[in-house]
């Protein structure tokens, strides 16, 4: 009942201002939980340190422009770039020498690594928050017919569903794509036929860490304060997101992060007085999701052929 | 205790100085790290002794900061330990002080319960109820009589202030309705664009936001990018740099109430202060870091009138006797509970600099 | 008296019919093979029974120890393991990590009398139990010559031991009826006379019906009572081994021409 | 072609392979028979470079290749069907028929080996687009053999391609290898199914718990009355 | 013979421990008996966690919440009735329990129930899912428990937390504590449920044809595993003296993780080491916090956080060298030690060659 007020109260400005507000932040969460269902789709490992590579990322874009001065459209390009660097070297260090080792010294080994990312980043950079680089041409205020929005708001979906399109095609038509899938399933067999598997894996996290730096680029200029424990509740999030959709699968996870974003706003808008468990929304809908399919919406079916 | 065989015939005092130098509170505990080890500069001895400081990190972390201070108690044997930013921590530390009957004093830790029922633990500052309190009077004053509150749920120091802002509020206004809404969010969160929508739809004079500056910089700006053009009014845990280097310019006009100021420094120890102060870190200090520095006056100054660097419970007595002492944040006296009776200065944002507003005294 | 009857069981994945109204009949103390081209619907048909699968349509009828009929269609297997059935599976399926000696005391669990408490605790009770399955335990590790190699983590057997130990692990549960999914696979001619040997030994020894799949035709027709053939989830032929041999069907589908003797 | 000498392998501490040396000339149909956790898929994964060997030597074309990784080593010509068939489950047929060629370049060649692959199995050709993992398991050994065959290798190791198959499917598997060993390549068989494998074989050898105990060519073998007793059974008809 | 033997070398050394126990109660300072304490808390909730997590094999991320539950009930009710007021300032407490006291034994034990409960409930839904997604499903259960304190003002008093809750630093109370749950761990492991339990983790479908109710089982470890993890998360809230929401944030999970696979999936006594070796390593590692002076120069490496950096740095290696954990799925035991004291050489050889 009280929903049905709660939609009747609304005027449409602030319904369209609710839904531009969802759709930005979901498709935000899809981008970095792409990155996660990347790692898993090919390693089957959760990456615990994407959240932190994100805040690394952020880190590096404001030495970038801040500290070096150097114009916005470089220093992002140089994050990606760095970032990227960033995900291949935690790759080879902390989960390369694990490849054959039980899952769960990987998942330790991943925690390390995020551990050390955030100890790390609170060492050199200190606790206290930076601000991230202030973009006027992204972070301007555009009103339209009422709605106030963002024009990173409007960038964000363009550029989620933009690598979107480009990551299937690159996991389903291409030769690398077809030897990411190969190696997922068996990298023994997948050596056999001739793969590199180390070069296969390494271009996975390079390519996970390039949508971790481009999603922390627009998560920043969005949301611009940085600090080390920055990518802490967005890396749960976005995991869940993937996880909602199927961890592995990546159009999952873009259905994923829309489902929990939109998800998000829309809850605190019609229930306002919920507003204290906006983050268990996050998990109910999971727990409700995977209690009707446990491998989430996209997931394949891992009944296990007896 | 330990106040058996060593200590005796050493030529130092050690204070445990005991912050989050790491974690989420790392921020606010290196602020009020720099006002300490000022304060040890400009006062390095008591009774001719030499005051050491034991610097100690309670990483944000309630086990951590238990072990943390009996660590300080036990090995370090320290006589008086100063600190914390964040009341959960203090409260953690607080049975372990009590226990060892080694006085704590609190610089920014607000919780009443932190003092509340702890012989041994003082502070500095005022308290959650007392600032919620005034800034309902400063909205009331400056003619608010719809306000929304957003309030960081999991954060106890914003849902001390709120509540008693509320309490205020709706008293002053004589209708529970001048309250339009109470929103939450979490530590951590980032987006709040969902609340903000709704409270813009709902048209308040004034919205009273108490959190960590980080996420209500965040917040404001996004009220701002929403159209939402009123006042925001929140607590001292905004007095800082990041508050204004994050939020830019779409915090200015947001105004606080804090212990410390300036233009109210009267008193001689606050010239001191400030002037080491600009020498040592350039800048404005916030109130945090004035508010530690005094934290450690309260303890020098027990320990001088106590007469004794050893005898741990008489410090205490002597602390807990503290009345008109000569501070940076004006002269302090400790009531029975051993909080720091103190006025409230209301500061706001111009010019990307914290600009002083009003003052509203104890009544 | 028959102790296991399909009632037209059918089993379908998306569009792919595995199983088609199957119907099959078993009597107790026979060795009923069912055989049949790859992907015939062998395995789903056991997964059916067992409980591992719940069947589309139809019913699995069993007769349990006291003589009454039991439908144990789509009950957990854990209940059907309980009521006499014990199966081996198509991949070895132990407990790889576990000893040999644990591997079998585990298949003991479900004749546990005493309540979790009691087991916890180490009551009385609950060790006189205790010591009873550890004999017969050891009576039936010692059968397969596997009692020196009780220690041993089970994957590092060889293959022809742990396709053994899986056997000997579900005849731990005391079952009426015993499926045996391609028990010699794997096997080299030698050793599979050996296993055949077991198995009919153990069909006496145990008073047990087998019912098994095997795709080596020495075992089959060894010592099948009975066989079912199975080709795109429906009976093409059953009877003798005789007759199976003879069935031009048979021969087209799957066991081809033999071209020397 | 391929020349092993002395190769010992173990497991952490267990030896499987004890110091095996033996031969596969060019265009033969070698086979290595033995009973289980004789060594036999050891051998093999050793070859391949999938488990490293303690000692010995293995050496391709007069070239060595024990040091090599896998991948090094089938660019070399030498290709394995594993144990188990482990085919892509995530890939369809076709894909895995492609990923078998991944080393290679030449499309239009691919695309002619596919239709050759394809002629050989007529099934897998309806299956083009099925995810291989719902194939069933004879179609799945089919597919193991193809996508080996796809990287056109001048030696082909399998292990046990007749695990678990009709008796029908056993003879396709074994007439095809037939079939491409006349078309020159050379390959080296790991059968339980002794019979079979000694029929087609070249020359065989025996293995036993990590050591050769025995060769010959295959008819040889077969008669061999011991070879009979332990591996070959009491033949019932 | 050797049963008996190794039985009476078990109480000797468990008398042995208890000494030790009141030794340090009574022998040592604040600090380290605070230490002391943690270590054995966190060995509790390892070993809880290791019964889902390393035994049944179901990878479950829940112990904080279950944590939550048991340090809540004894935040709530071993407050004195006289000092609540002073807790709950802000809000008063809800008449219904605002008079309810408890012993803290007996909170501990009601803690542990209620999170049994929580875990039974919980159990339905999430333990049908497999690995990852069952990891997520837990945590996400972890969360909402601690969103649901923090919103439960009248009761928890929200995110202002309880405090005054009788401080508990007696080593011996909490080594009493933590004895118990080790034997009755250890036996249940070693009794016909404990290998139901194993069998679970090996091959579920096996288990299931071995007559193993999977559903049944499970559940039961859940429960035990949050019943334990309520009695630990009420002895830790003791020992703290207060309690608030941020305590039991999903990242506190990872710390017992860390734990068992540090220690062994799957090995009791590699818990307890795994839980000494964490705590107490993180002590020790403190002087890498402190301003380190050396021949008169200050390293400035050495400065707080860089303890952290160490500490993520060494668990790295730690799993990269020692990848089933210090004990694998071994137990520590009386045969094994002796055969090393009378041969350490031997002994690490061998087991070496076993690992690799
Ligand atoms: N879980 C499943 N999901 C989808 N298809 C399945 C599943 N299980 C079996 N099938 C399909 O059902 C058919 C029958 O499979 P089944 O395993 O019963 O064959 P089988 O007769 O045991 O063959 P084989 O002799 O090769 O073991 C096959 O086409 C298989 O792909
Ligand atoms: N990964 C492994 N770890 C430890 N031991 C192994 C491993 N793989 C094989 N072994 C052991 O090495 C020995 C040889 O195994 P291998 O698989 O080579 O035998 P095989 O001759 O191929 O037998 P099968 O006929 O069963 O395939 C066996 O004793 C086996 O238990
Ligand atoms: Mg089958
Ligand atoms: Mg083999």
């Amino acid at each position: 009942m009280e929903f049905f007020q709660a939609i009747f109260n609304m005027s449409a400005a602030s319904f369209a201002q609710h839904m531009v507000n969802g759709i930005s932040l979901g498709s935000l969460y899809a981008m970095i939980a792409i990155g996660y269902t990347m790692v898993y789709g090919i390693l089957l490992m959760i990456n615990f340190a994407h959240g932190d590579i994100v805040m690394m990322a952020c880190y590096f874009a404001f030495f970038g422009i801040t500290v070096f001065q150097i114009p916005w459209y470089l220093t992002f390009v140089g994050v990606i770039i760095a970032t990227a660097l960033l995900g291949v070297v935690i790759e080879r260090t902390a989960y390369r020498p694990l490849r054959d080792a039980p899952k769960n010294s990987v998942l330790i080994s991943a925690i390390g690594a995020s551990f050390l990312l955030e100890n790390l980043a609170n060492y050199l950079f200190s606790g206290r928050p930076l601000r991230f680089p202030n973009i006027e041409l992204l972070s301007q205020n555009i009103a339209i017919a009422g709605v106030q929005v963002q024009a990173i708001s409007l960038v964000i979906p363009v550029v989620t569903m933009l690598c979107l399109v480009v990551l299937l095609h690159i996991v389903n038509h291409t030769k690398i794509g077809m030897s990411m899938r190969a190696v997922s399933k068996d990298y023994e067999i997948a050596r056999v036929m001739g793969i590199n598997i180390d070069n296969v894996i390494s271009i996975t996290f390079a390519i996970g860490s390039i949508l971790a730096a481009i999603g922390a680029i627009m998560w920043g200029i969005r949301y611009p304060g940085i600090t080390p424990l920055l990518g802490v509740m967005p890396g749960l999030k976005c995991f869940i997101a993937a996880v909602i959709g199927g961890i592995g699968n990546i159009k999952g996870a873009v259905l994923g992060g829309f489902i929990l974003g939109l998800g998000e706003i829309l809850i605190v808008a019609f229930f306002p007085q919920l507003s204290g468990y906006r983050d268990a929304f996050a998990f109910i809908v999971l727990i409700i999701i995977l209690f009707y399919k446990p491998t989430g919406l996209l997931g394949e079916k891992t009944t296990e052929k007896v | 205790g330990g106040e058996k065989k060593d200590a005796a015939k050493s030529d130092v005092i050690k204070i445990g100085v005991f912050e989050p130098l790491t974690g989420d509170n790392a921020a606010g505990g290196e602020l009020e790290l720099r006002g300490i080890k000022l304060a040890n500069k400009l006062h390095p001895e008591v009774l001719g002794k030499k005051v050491e400081l034991v610097i100690a990190d309670n990483k944000s972390d309630k086990a951590e900061a238990a072990s943390v201070a009996a660590r300080l108690i036990e090995k370090d044997k320290v006589k008086v330990i100063i600190g914390t930013y964040g009341s959960s921590l203090a409260m953690a530390a607080g049975n372990i002080v009590k226990e060892n009957k080694i006085p704590a004093i609190g610089t920014s830790c607000t919780n009443p319960q932190v003092t509340a029922n702890n012989d041994y633990y003082f502070r500095a500052c005022f308290i959650d109820p007392f600032q919620g309190t005034v800034m309902a009077n400063y909205a009331y004053k400056n003619g608010a009589r719809k306000v929304a509150i957003i309030q960081e749920v999991s954060n106890d120091y914003a849902v001390g202030l709120a509540k008693f802002f509320k309490e205020a509020f709706v008293k002053l206004t004589g209708s529970p309705d001048s309250v339009i809404e109470v929103a939450n969010y979490q530590t951590g969160d980032k987006d709040f664009s969902a609340i903000l929508t709704n409270i813009k739809a709902k048209n308040p004079d004034a919205v009273f936001a108490p959190g960590n500056f980080t996420e209500s910089a965040l917040l404001i700006k996004q009220a701002r990018q929403l159209g939402l053009n009123v006042p925001f009014l929140g607590g001292d845990t905004w007095e800082t740099q990041e508050f204004i280097d994050v939020g830019g310019k779409d915090v200015e006009g947001a105004s606080l109430s804090t212990a410390f100021d300036r233009e109210k420094a009267t008193t001689e120890e606050a010239k001191k202060f400030l002037d080491a102060y600009v020498k040592e870190y350039k800048g404005e200090p916030s109130a945090l870091t004035a508010l530690a520095y005094d934290a450690y006056l309260i303890a020098i100054d027990g320990i001088k009138r106590a007469g004794t660097t050893t005898d741990s419970v008489k410090i205490r007595d002597a602390i807990a006797q503290t009345k008109d002492l000569e501070t940076v944040t004006g002269k302090t006296t400790l009531d029975k509970n051993g909080d720091a009776i103190k006025a409230a200065i209301i500061k706001t944002v111009k010019d990307g600099k914290f600009k002083y507003l009003d003052f509203v005294d104890v009544k | 008296m028959t102790i296991l009857r399909t009632d037209g069981i059918t089993m379908r994945f998306g569009g792919v019919v595995a199983v088609n109204n199957l119907q099959i009949e078993i009597n107790e103390h026979e060795i009923v093979a069912l055989i049949g081209p790859n992907g015939a619907g062998k395995t789903t048909a056991f997964n059916m029974i067992t409980g591992v699968y719940t069947p589309t349509s139809g019913n699995v009828i069993y007769t349990d120890a006291a003589g009454n009929d039991v439908q144990i269609t789509g009950k957990k297997p854990s209940a059907i393991a309980k009521l006499g059935i014990a199966r081996t599976f198509q991949n070895i399926r132990l407990f790889k990590e576990l000893s040999v000696y644990e591997n079998v005391m585990i298949a003991k669990h479900l004749h546990l009398k005493s309540d979790f408490m009691s087991a916890a605790l180490h009551l009385p009770h609950y060790n006189a139990e205790q010591r009873q399955a550890e004999a017969e335990v050891e009576e039936l590790l010692k059968k397969v010559n596997l009692w020196d190699l009780r220690e041993e983590k089970a994957f590092s057997l060889p293959y022809g031991q742990q396709r053994h130990l899986e056997i000997v692990r579900a005849l731990a549960t005391k079952p009426k009826l015993l499926l045996l999914d391609e028990p010699a696979a794997g096997m080299n001619p030698k050793e599979t006379d050996e296993l055949t040997e077991f198995i009919s030994q153990i069909r006496d020894e145990y008073n047990l019906t087998i019912f098994m799949i095997e795709h080596h035709m020495d075992l089959v027709m060894g010592i099948s009572d009975r066989i079912y053939v199975l080709d795109f989830g429906q009976t093409i032929a059953s009877g003798t081994p005789l007759e199976i041999q003879n069935n031009e069907r048979v021969i087209a589908a799957y066991l081809g021409v033999e071209e020397d003797a | 072609m391929l020349k092993v000498e002395d190769l010992v392998v173990s497991y952490g501490g267990i030896e499987a392979l004890k110091g095996i040396s033996l031969d596969v000339p060019d265009g033969k149909i070698i086979t290595l028979i033995g009973a289980n956790g004789a060594g036999k898929s050891t051998l093999l994964r050793t070859i391949i470079g999938l488990v490293k060997p303690e000692s010995g030597k293995i050496s391709y074309n007069e070239k060595e290749i024990t040091a090599l990784n896998s991948q090094k080593i089938v660019t070399t010509g030498i290709t394995l069907v594993p144990e188990g068939r482990r085919v892509f489950s995530n890939l369809t047929v076709l894909e895995n028929l492609k990923i078998g060629a991944y080393m290679r370049n030449d499309k239009a060649e691919i695309e002619k080996d596919i239709e050759w692959i394809y002629g050989m199995f007529p099934r897998l050709q309806e299956r083009n687009w099925q995810l291989a993992g719902t194939l069933s398991g004879g179609e799945q050994q089919m597919l193991a053999v193809g996508r080996a065959l796809m990287c056109r290798p001048k030696l082909i190791m399998m292990d046990e391609p007749s695990l678990g198959l009709a008796p029908l499917v056993i003879k396709d598997i074994f007439r095809i290898i037939q079939e491409i060993n006349a078309k020159g390549m050379t390959i080296l068989l790991i059968e339980q199914n002794a019979n079979m494998a000694l029929k087609i074989a070249d020359w065989a050898y025996v293995l036993e718990t990590g050591r050769i105990t025995m060769e010959g060519t295959g008819k040889e073998l077969l008669e061999n009355p011991q070879i009979r007793e332990a591996y070959l059974g009491k033949k019932k008809k | 013979m050797a049963n008996k033997k190794n039985l009476i070398l078990t109480i000797l050394l468990l008398i042995g421990c208890f000494a030790l126990a009141w030794y340090v109660n009574f022998e040592t300072d604040s600090y380290i008996r605070r230490v002391v304490n943690l270590c054995m808390v966190y060995a509790i909730i390892g070993l809880s966690m290791n019964l889902t997590n390393g035994f049944t094999g179901q990878f479950s991320l829940g112990q904080a919440g279950f944590m939550a539950i048991g340090a809540y009930v004894v935040g709530i009710f071993t407050v004195p009735v006289a000092l609540r007021p002073a807790v709950f300032y802000a809000a008063p407490m809800n008449p219904l329990i605002a008079d309810i006291y408890m012993p803290l034994w007996l909170a501990l034990i009601v803690g542990g129930l209620l999170a049994a409960l929580v875990a039974f409930l919980i159990g339905t839904p999430v333990l049908r899912l497999r690995g990852d997604y069952l990891a997520v499903a837990t945590l996400g259960f972890s969360e909402i428990i601690r969103i649901v304190i923090t919103n439960a003002q009248t009761i928890t008093n929200g995110a202002l937390g309880i405090k005054d809750i009788p401080p508990l630093n007696d080593v011996r109370y909490i080594f009493v504590f933590t004895a118990v749950i080790f034997i009755f761990i250890t036996a249940l492991i070693n009794s016909s449920y404990g290998r139901a339990f194993k069998a679970i983790r090996e091959d579920e479908i096996a288990a299931e044809a071995m007559g193993i109710d999977l559903f049944k089982h499970k559940c039961l470890a859940f429960m035990i595993s949050a019943f334990f993890a309520g009695i630990g998360g009420g002895l830790y809230g003791a020992l703290l003296g207060t309690v608030d929401p941020k305590n039991f944030l999903f990242t506190l999970t990872y710390n017992f993780l860390l734990i068992i696979v540090l220690g062994g999936m799957g090995s009791i006594t590699g818990s307890m080491i795994g839980a000494v070796l964490v705590t107490a390593g993180l002590e020790f590692l403190r002087v890498f916090d402190e301003p380190l002076d050396l021949f008169g120069m200050a390293i400035p490496l050495f400065r707080p956080g860089f303890r952290m950096v160490i500490f993520s740095v060494l668990l790295m290696v730690l799993v990269l060298f020692w990848r089933h954990g210090i004990m694998g799925t071994r137990e520590f035991t009386w045969d094994k030690f002796i055969a090393f004291c009378k041969n350490p050489f031997g002994f690490f050889g061998r087991k070496g060659a076993r690992k690799a």
